[in-house]
């Protein structure tokens, strides 16, 4: 690649050259923008980072009820705050591998059952005390409890038992699961000092940045926490500014008084990037938008009629007006390039009024309006994109009602009693764990009624498979089974849209979640 | 009654007219349907498509019309349940006294010590918010205020000697209230009216605009509002029309109200 | 008439712009070209009844057009310059400074936040005429003079803590304290007890003479302004009548409208004799008002035969109103008992049975307030024929226009609403609405003391003829002693609460007398010179207004 | 004075009794109300078993009567309780917020109240002249665009285009006063524009009205001038109904700011209550409004209290 380019990209990271620029420069020297974009971040990563300065970020998702207790984070802005001053065993790095943290290394045996992590030493808590393997039992115990309300809890239940020995922490499953590790990297479980049993939301932890300010609802402000073992971070705060409404947001980032917003509402997001000083970067993530059917209630236990709603979606129509392009297409079933073993060869599903129409027919449907039930929470744009799967249904001679519900008491009233409704799901770090929270047949939210042995015994066999050429065969199957008799109508994948200010620098594109998987703080620096 | 009309008057009376016929022949005037996606998202504004398009590329104009429809006629039952229920409530206790008084001023006080609009979201933050909900709950919050109003004027008119007069002719409750105090106490009840009406298209935007109001595909000007507010930052319009027009409908009532204010006191005959 | 007027009058011509309801706004004439001098020192009567103009033109004196009004052409001289071409600054300076104004009711024209001596002193110290001090000194001089109560220290009270009378003073202080050239009386003694006018009227008469200050008194009482003024001119409809000086006006009127003013109250009706049965008897009513602690009636007794007028007499405060609203039922009294055509009435009006409200109807003092404005005469009238008889359609507008021509208003008044009538003419509307019942009794209550003298007598005559007609009784509650003289067969005197006198009207009117009634009689103004200064001279007791 | 002591209590007496039954009024409420502070936090997570945890662990799960005396108790000992969704103390939070709240509130009636009163006069002195139809119709307008409006084109203006002032206002308890001013500007705006219009015309009848009176015309006829006039004789009779208007408006830049917090994610009061009301977190609700009730009653009895002592006639009785 020329010389040019790398002189270019390195004038950027250096802060010379906006990115915008340099984009242009690449697509006119004919580079394609995935290899820009990677030399892009390889060039900010090798440029030299400014040290200090406070950072500020503008997130949605905060309220004055949030807590700092991991056991009840939910939202975005907890999220945050517990990224900020707390680790897990280990995270997902953006490239999917496993990123080590208070765990050194781990050994599984042969079939993936006992899992034993080698605690890392000298890790110290931000009120002293050092880390060791029982603050990490007690903060697994306490996350398995059954009455425990933990985020966690689903994660949990496939433990058999957990003991800490000197530097070692052992966990041993029911049924082997070689993605673990992966499923112990959730957000929720970070180490706390006994666990916190005592004190859960007193925010220690032994994350990079410690707690300055918390006034929940407003603002959280860390610093940098001097005694960390690991990396530093290039920043000496951060500060996590809670700022719900869009247009206060977006203001905040253009007014120059955060440096980062999260969730760019994809209407404005064009707009936004054509801002002097200003990037929109936008991340594939495993996210993902659907309308789901209960495959065990009439008219959908149907398969012909589910295939019929299936052709009768126009996908490129929904990311193009519901997502404004940040986004691609789905295919049915809920993985994408996001997940590590994802097969892409699996052929794309079109909008076919023909077929549909043609399934439709065979369903033998009587032709009286299906009911479909959509909420403005259950995803942004979900009443608009209703309203569009019932255009392109109607062009296929299926009858679509849309009853609208209101968004207190969706989740409990509509979603996963109701046989044909509009949802979300954020996604999981692997496969696995994203089929097992809702296609199991076993599993609490399997909100298409998907109970299927075959696809039971496929995903357990993948699961303790330590092959990845195996599981990524497996994983293949059951995607296409999914795809092709699935209760699942899905549309498209949500991108990750953020504000950046072109002060910022360091940033890499993290499909795990939003905020470079919330670890911008600790990656990005500010350019004065 | 319309001669030596002045002239804000004859504007707020215009605008106003304008504003109702709009909302009554929503449907025929309105170039597109309600909830119909026609073109691209905020397209500028341009001959098929006047006012632009908004946040998911509907036609802006219809969703004005048919939103001035909803605002308005929200307004306006509610509006008039209060006025129905307040004045009606305010005479009785005037004229009858009494417990009755004391009970429904304290109950009055009561509900006017706490914010409207705090009620207001602790009720529709769980009762789904319909159009007949809303126009009930708000109807029924402002009628506290109505209450005060006429309990006010009725204590002033019901001492007057003609008033007596009429109770010692042994005239019943009924007479008394609608042929005695009732005329009289209109005008200025019709100039007040005009300030709540107001309030209540205020009201209705700012619930649409945290959300509790009317609900989408339903479309009301408060709702345009914050359905196009992110459009704002970057000097797109489709958010201020609906603001522009929900102005415009205030001032002209407004206007219309204080000529009634004025006509009424000058019927009353200035110091003499 | 030698030195130059002080007040010169040219051709004053006055208008005003009035904004009838659902009407054009337009313009009305209220004076048409007046002509006076007023030398200095002198006091000139200006009277005539309600709409002759005379505030008016009193105001025109300090360039002042109240309300719409606007002083359309003429001239007004004052201390030798026309006030009407003065900047806005002269007249600033004249007003409150060389002019001043009394005005008729002091209880409104007093700052309910200030105390007295500020706003007494007030003009004084802006016009630059006397530093704080010597004003100060001044007002409390003046206090003295007009026989104030305390006078060091009445300044420090506020309007609502001194009486009617007293406040009365205190505003001919206030207009007296700038050492003006020419004060201007508008109706002072109008809003008084008669008790307490003369009074004030000889405070104020005195004050004009030691400080040698000239005057524009301006009255509808004939009788009152011969006591005080040196000239009288008699106005009507916004002309000059008659001019003369006050002898010459009183004793000798050329014109027949001052004429007809002069020998008001001219009516006479021979007393009947009680009968046995009584139609209204009231024994040993004693009443209180709700939340207070003091009785207002103290063992009131009165009998009242049918077709009589018993007058009931006394000035404000002496309960006489009150005992209209006990007979009435509006307020039930503590103790005592009241007959109504041999039968008890009881005592609170909601229990009382149609057939007693129907016999017992009332007038009331304010016409226009005792009618409702959105009702047509039609309707106001027509209610008790339907509410009573329950006549409809025809025969309802037949009886309404039978009663309308019985008080001599023709049959086209039927559909006018209260506002387009006189004073005189709401009053009668009022009296057709009480007749419309059939009634045994009426109650009238000051029914003519809100208005002119020849309307007052109209009225009376009206009553009277009705009575003759309709065989009914009257209870007459007025604190004019003329009045009960032209129409009552039998008195009550009433004062503070009792009666002190009753009987018939012969009796009760002629002496001996006690003090009150002594006082009472005494003060009814008499249209002749010196009066004042004879009643003055010969009182027994002091009026009740101090 | 004596008259006016005991008025006091038992305005005082009457605003406690009107405070108990506006607690019982919401409670009332949030208890009639489908779904509960369980619900609301569990969201997309809510399965039976662990709802039932969470309302035992909430203590939702006892009679509403005993939850609603408990918290009685609680307050009239001054004890708030805990959130039931962030376990904080409401005390603590309340403080806060409030806090904020009443800076934000102060400085905005700072400006508005004597800016209101001052254009009334002016209005009322050159009535129906331009100056008079100027200042109605600007109020007029300001009264009649939704506040988020105004808010948001302020926004518009001195923040994203002029970078004049800061779009919200963040704004802490360590920052030197004129930062904080800085950073309130905005709001501070907007809250004085939606009151402004209400005090200056109610100012301006009060005192046309009072300009009806007969002592009026003496003191005009004592040549003083018309500015004279107006402020030394007509003012003080006016004070009553503008006090009273003035105080309603207090109380609404205290209780009704939610709407400009929400626009300018200010820390406040409105905020705290809107998140409560969504997450059915009744205790904070019940502080939350019997925080603003109180509020509303203090200036109530305020404005009575001050409407009588510019009543002669009450302070001096006869």
């Amino acid at each position: 690649m020329s010389k040019e380019l790398e002189h270019l990209s390195a004038k950027v990271a250096a802060g010379q050259m906006t990115r915008r620029d340099f984009m242009g420069r690449a697509a006119a020297l004919g580079v394609s923008v995935v290899v820009a974009e990677s030399m892009l971040s390889s060039a900010a990563q090798a440029a030299t980072p400014t040290k200090g300065g406070h950072m500020k970020v503008g997130l949605q998702g905060g309220e004055s009820t949030n807590s700092l207790d991991p056991a009840l984070a939910a939202s975005t802005v907890p999220f945050q705050n517990l990224r900020a001053f707390g680790e897990c065993l280990v995270n997902v790095a953006p490239t999917g591998d496993l990123d080590f943290r208070a765990a050194e290394s781990v050994e599984a045996d042969s079939e993936g059952k006992v899992w034993t992590f080698k605690i890392r030493k000298g890790v110290e808590f931000h009120n002293g005390k050092t880390m060791t393997s029982e603050d990490v039992l007690k903060t697994m115990q306490r996350h398995s409890n059954e009455d425990a309300t933990s985020g966690a809890l689903g994660i949990m239940q496939g433990i058999e038992s957990m003991k800490a020995d000197g530097d070692y922490f052992q966990v041993t499953l029911g049924t082997g699961n070689a993605d673990l590790p992966y499923l112990l990297a959730d957000y929720h479980l970070v180490i706390q000092p006994d666990g916190g049993m005592d004190n859960p939301g007193a925010g220690i932890g032994t994350g990079a940045f410690k707690v300055e300010v918390d006034e929940p609802g407003v603002r959280h402000v860390f610093t940098r926490f001097e005694n960390y073992y690991g990396e530093m971070p290039h920043i000496d705060s951060v500060e996590n500014i809670v700022l719900n409404d869009n247009t206060a947001r977006t203001a905040a980032l253009q007014s120059g008084q955060v440096h980062m917003i999260d969730r760019v509402d994809p209407k404005i997001a064009a707009l936004l990037s054509r801002a002097p000083n200003i990037d929109v970067r936008s991340v594939a993530g495993p996210g993902h938008y659907v309308f789901i059917m209960h495959v065990d209630t009439a008219p959908f236990d149907n398969l012909d009629l589910r295939l019929a709603l299936k052709y009768a979606i126009n996908r490129e129509e929904m990311v193009e007006k519901i997502l404004r392009g940040y986004g691609s297409v789905g295919n049915d079933f809920p993985i994408n390039a996001a997940y590590p073993l994802f097969d892409a060869s699996i052929p794309q599903r079109q909008y076919d009024p023909a077929k549909a129409a043609e399934h439709y027919k065979k369903s033998g449907h009587d032709g009286s309006p299906i009911i479909l039930r959509v909420a403005d929470g259950a995803f942004p744009g979900a009443v608009d994109a209703a309203a569009l799967f019932q255009q392109s249904a109607q062009a296929a001679g299926i009858p679509l009602e849309i009853k609208r519900e209101p968004n207190d008491g969706y989740w409990s009233e509509v979603w996963n009693k109701q046989p044909f409704c509009a949802s979300y799901w954020g996604g999981r770090p692997v496969q696995d764990q994203m089929y097992t929270t809702a296609y199991l047949s076993t599993a609490d939210w399997n909100d298409t009624r998907w109970k299927v042995p075959a696809f039971d015994d496929m995903l357990l066999a993948a699961r303790s498979e330590l092959d990845p050429v195996k599981r990524k065969e497996i994983y293949s199957n059951m995607a296409n089974m999914l795809r092709d008799e699935g209760g699942l109508i899905l549309p498209m994948f949500n991108d990750f849209v953020e504000g950046v200010s072109t002060s910022v620098k360091g940033w890499i594109d993290d499909p795990n979640f939003g905020m470079m998987n919330g670890f911008a703080p600790h990656k990005c620096w500010l350019e004065a | 009654m319309l001669k030596n009309l002045p002239l804000s008057a004859a504007i707020g009376l215009s605008f106003t007219a304008i504003y109702f016929l709009a909302a009554i022949f929503a449907p025929v005037i309105a170039p597109y349907g309600m909830a119909d996606v026609v073109g691209d998202v905020w397209e500028p504004s341009s001959a098929e498509h006047l006012l632009g398009t908004d946040q998911i590329g509907r036609d802006l104009l219809t969703r004005m019309i048919y939103g001035g429809r909803t605002t308005i006629w929200i307004a306006t039952l509610a509006t008039i349940l209060s006025f129905t229920t307040g004045s009606v409530l305010g005479f009785l206790a005037a004229v009858t006294g009494g417990w009755f008084d004391q009970v429904m001023s304290r109950f009055v006080d009561l509900m006017m010590a706490i914010p409207s609009l705090i009620l207001a979201l602790v009720i529709l933050s769980s009762i789904e918010a319909t159009v007949i909900t809303l126009i009930i709950l708000m109807g029924l919050l402002d009628a506290t205020r109505v209450y005060r109003l006429a309990r006010a004027v009725a204590v002033d008119i019901s001492v007057m000697d003609y008033v007596e007069a009429a109770k010692l002719r042994g005239e019943k409750l009924g007479w008394i209230i609608f042929r005695e105090i009732l005329p009289n106490a209109l005008s200025p009840l019709v100039a007040e009216m005009g300030l709540r009406f107001i309030f209540m298209v205020l009201f209705i935007s700012t619930l649409s605009f945290l959300g509790i109001g009317v609900q989408p595909p339903l479309a009301d000007w408060g709702g345009i509002v914050k359905e196009n507010k992110e459009g704002i930052n970057f000097g797109i319009g489709a958010a201020l029309y609906p603001a522009i027009a929900i102005a415009t409908l205030a001032i002209s009532v407004n206007l219309v109200a204080d000529w009634i204010l004025n006509r009424t006191t000058s019927l009353k005959g200035g110091r003499g | 008439m030698s030195e130059q007027p002080l007040l010169k009058v040219r051709g004053l011509k006055i208008g005003a712009t009035v904004y009838p309801p659902g009407e054009k706004p337009h313009n009305i004439k209220i004076v048409h070209g007046v002509d006076f001098d007023l030398q200095p020192g002198k006091v000139l009567g200006l009277i005539g009844e309600s709409g002759a103009g005379k505030s008016t033109i009193g105001l025109a004196s300090m360039a002042y057009g109240r309300g719409g009004v606007e002083l359309t052409g003429g001239e007004v001289w004052v201390n030798g310059r026309d006030i009407l071409q003065a900047s806005l600054g002269d007249i600033r300076k004249l007003r409150g400074g060389e002019v001043t104004y009394v005005s008729q009711s002091a209880a409104a024209s007093f700052n309910p936040a200030k105390q007295i001596m500020e706003q007494v002193t007030e003009a004084a110290i802006r016009q630059g005429k006397f530093a704080k001090k010597e004003a100060e000194l001044r007002a409390v001089e003046l206090f003295r003079k007009l026989g104030l109560p305390d006078p060091e220290n009445i300044g420090k009270r506020y309007p609502h803590q001194v009486s009617g009378g007293q406040l009365q003073r205190c505003m001919t202080a206030l207009a007296l304290c700038p050492q003006p050239d020419l004060v201007v009386f508008d109706e002072p003694t109008t809003a008084l007890d008669v008790t307490t006018q003369i009074d004030v009227l000889a405070a104020i008469k005195e004050a004009i003479r030691d400080t040698g200050v000239a005057a524009l008194y301006i009255t509808h009482d004939l009788a009152v302004v011969a006591q005080v003024s040196d000239h009288i001119m008699v106005l009507r409809h916004g002309n000059m009548v008659e001019y003369g000086d006050t002898d010459q006006i009183i004793n000798a009127p050329k014109e027949e409208y001052t004429q007809a003013l002069v020998s008001v109250r001219s009516i006479t009706h021979e007393e009947k004799a009680p009968t046995d049965s009584p139609l209204l008897r009231a024994e040993n009513i004693t009443a209180r008002y709700k939340g207070t602690n003091f009785d207002v009636l103290h063992d009131v007794s009165m009998d009242l035969s049918p077709g009589q007028t018993l007058a009931v007499v006394g000035e404000s405060g002496s309960g006489k109103s009150t005992m209209a609203r006990v007979i009435t039922g509006l307020l039930p009294p503590r103790d005592g008992k009241l007959t109504f055509d041999g039968r008890t009435l009881t005592p609170d009006q909601p229990s009382r049975s149609i057939e007693d409200l129907r016999e017992l109807q009332m007038i009331y003092q304010m016409a226009d307030v005792a009618m409702n404005p959105r009702q047509t005469v039609g309707t106001i009238i027509g209610r008790p024929l339907e509410f009573y008889f329950g006549l409809k359609g025809a025969e309802k507008r037949q009886r309404t226009i039978a009663l309308l021509d019985e008080i001599e208003l023709g049959e086209e008044f039927i559909d006018r609403y209260p506002a387009e009538l006189s004073g005189g003419q709401k009053q009668r509307v009022c009296i057709a609405r009480a007749l419309a019942a059939k009634p045994k009794l009426i109650i009238c209550d000051e029914v003519t003391s809100a208005l002119d003298p020849l309307v007052a007598d109209g009225i009376l005559k009206l009553l009277l003829r009705l009575q003759a007609a309709e065989d009914v009784a009257y209870i007459f509650i007025t604190h004019d002693l003329a009045t009960v003289k032209a129409i009552a067969d039998s008195i009550a005197v009433m004062y503070q609460g009792r009666v002190v006198r009753y009987g018939p009207k012969s009796e009760v009117l002629s002496p001996p007398f006690d003090d009150y009634t002594d006082l009472l009689l005494s003060s009814v103004p008499e249209m002749r010179l010196g009066w004042l200064e004879h009643v003055l001279a010969t009182r027994k007791m002091e009026s009740a207004g101090n | 004075m004596h008259p006016i002591l005991t008025l006091v209590v038992q305005r005082l007496a009457l605003g406690i009794l009107l405070l108990i039954a506006a607690s019982a009024l919401i409670f009332g409420l949030t208890e009639i109300l489908p779904g509960d502070a369980a619900q609301a936090i569990l969201g997309q997570a809510a399965t039976e078993e662990n709802l039932a945890n969470l309302r035992a662990e909430m203590g939702l799960d006892r009679p509403a009567l005993t939850r609603y005396f408990e918290w009685l108790g609680g307050i009239l000992t001054g004890d708030m309780g805990n959130a039931l969704t962030n376990k904080l103390p409401i005390a603590d939070q309340i403080g806060k917020r409030m806090s904020y709240t009443l800076f934000l509130s102060f400085w905005a009636a700072l400006i508005s109240v004597p800016l209101a009163i001052l254009l009334g006069l002016i209005a009322v002195r050159y009535q129906n002249r331009w100056p008079d139809k100027l200042i109605s119709g600007v109020t007029l307008a300001s009264i009649s665009l939704p506040e988020f409006m105004i808010a948001y084109i302020l926004v518009f203006f001195f923040a994203v285009k002029l970078f004049w002032a800061p779009s919200f206002a963040n704004i802490s308890p360590g920052m030197p006063l004129l930062e904080q001013l800085h950073a309130i500007s905005l709001p501070v705006a907007v809250l004085t524009l939606v009151v402004l219009a209400h005090m200056m015309r109610m100012t301006r009848a009060a005192i046309l009205n009072v300009m009806q009176s007969a002592y009026i015309e003496t003191a005009e006829l004592k040549g003083l001038t018309t500015f004279t006039v107006i402020y030394r004789h007509a003012f003080p009779n006016a004070i009553a109904p503008i006090v009273t208007v003035v105080m309603l408006n207090l109380a609404y830049l205290v209780v009704g700011v939610v709407v400009v917090e929400v626009v300018f994610a200010y820390p406040g009061m409105g905020q705290y209550l809107v998140d409560a009301v969504v997450k059915r977190d009744v205790p904070v609700v019940l502080a939350c409004g019997v925080i603003f009730a109180a509020v509303y009653i203090v200036l109530n009895i305020i404005a009575d209290l001050v409407s009588i002592l510019a009543n002669p006639r009450l302070r001096h009785p006869k």
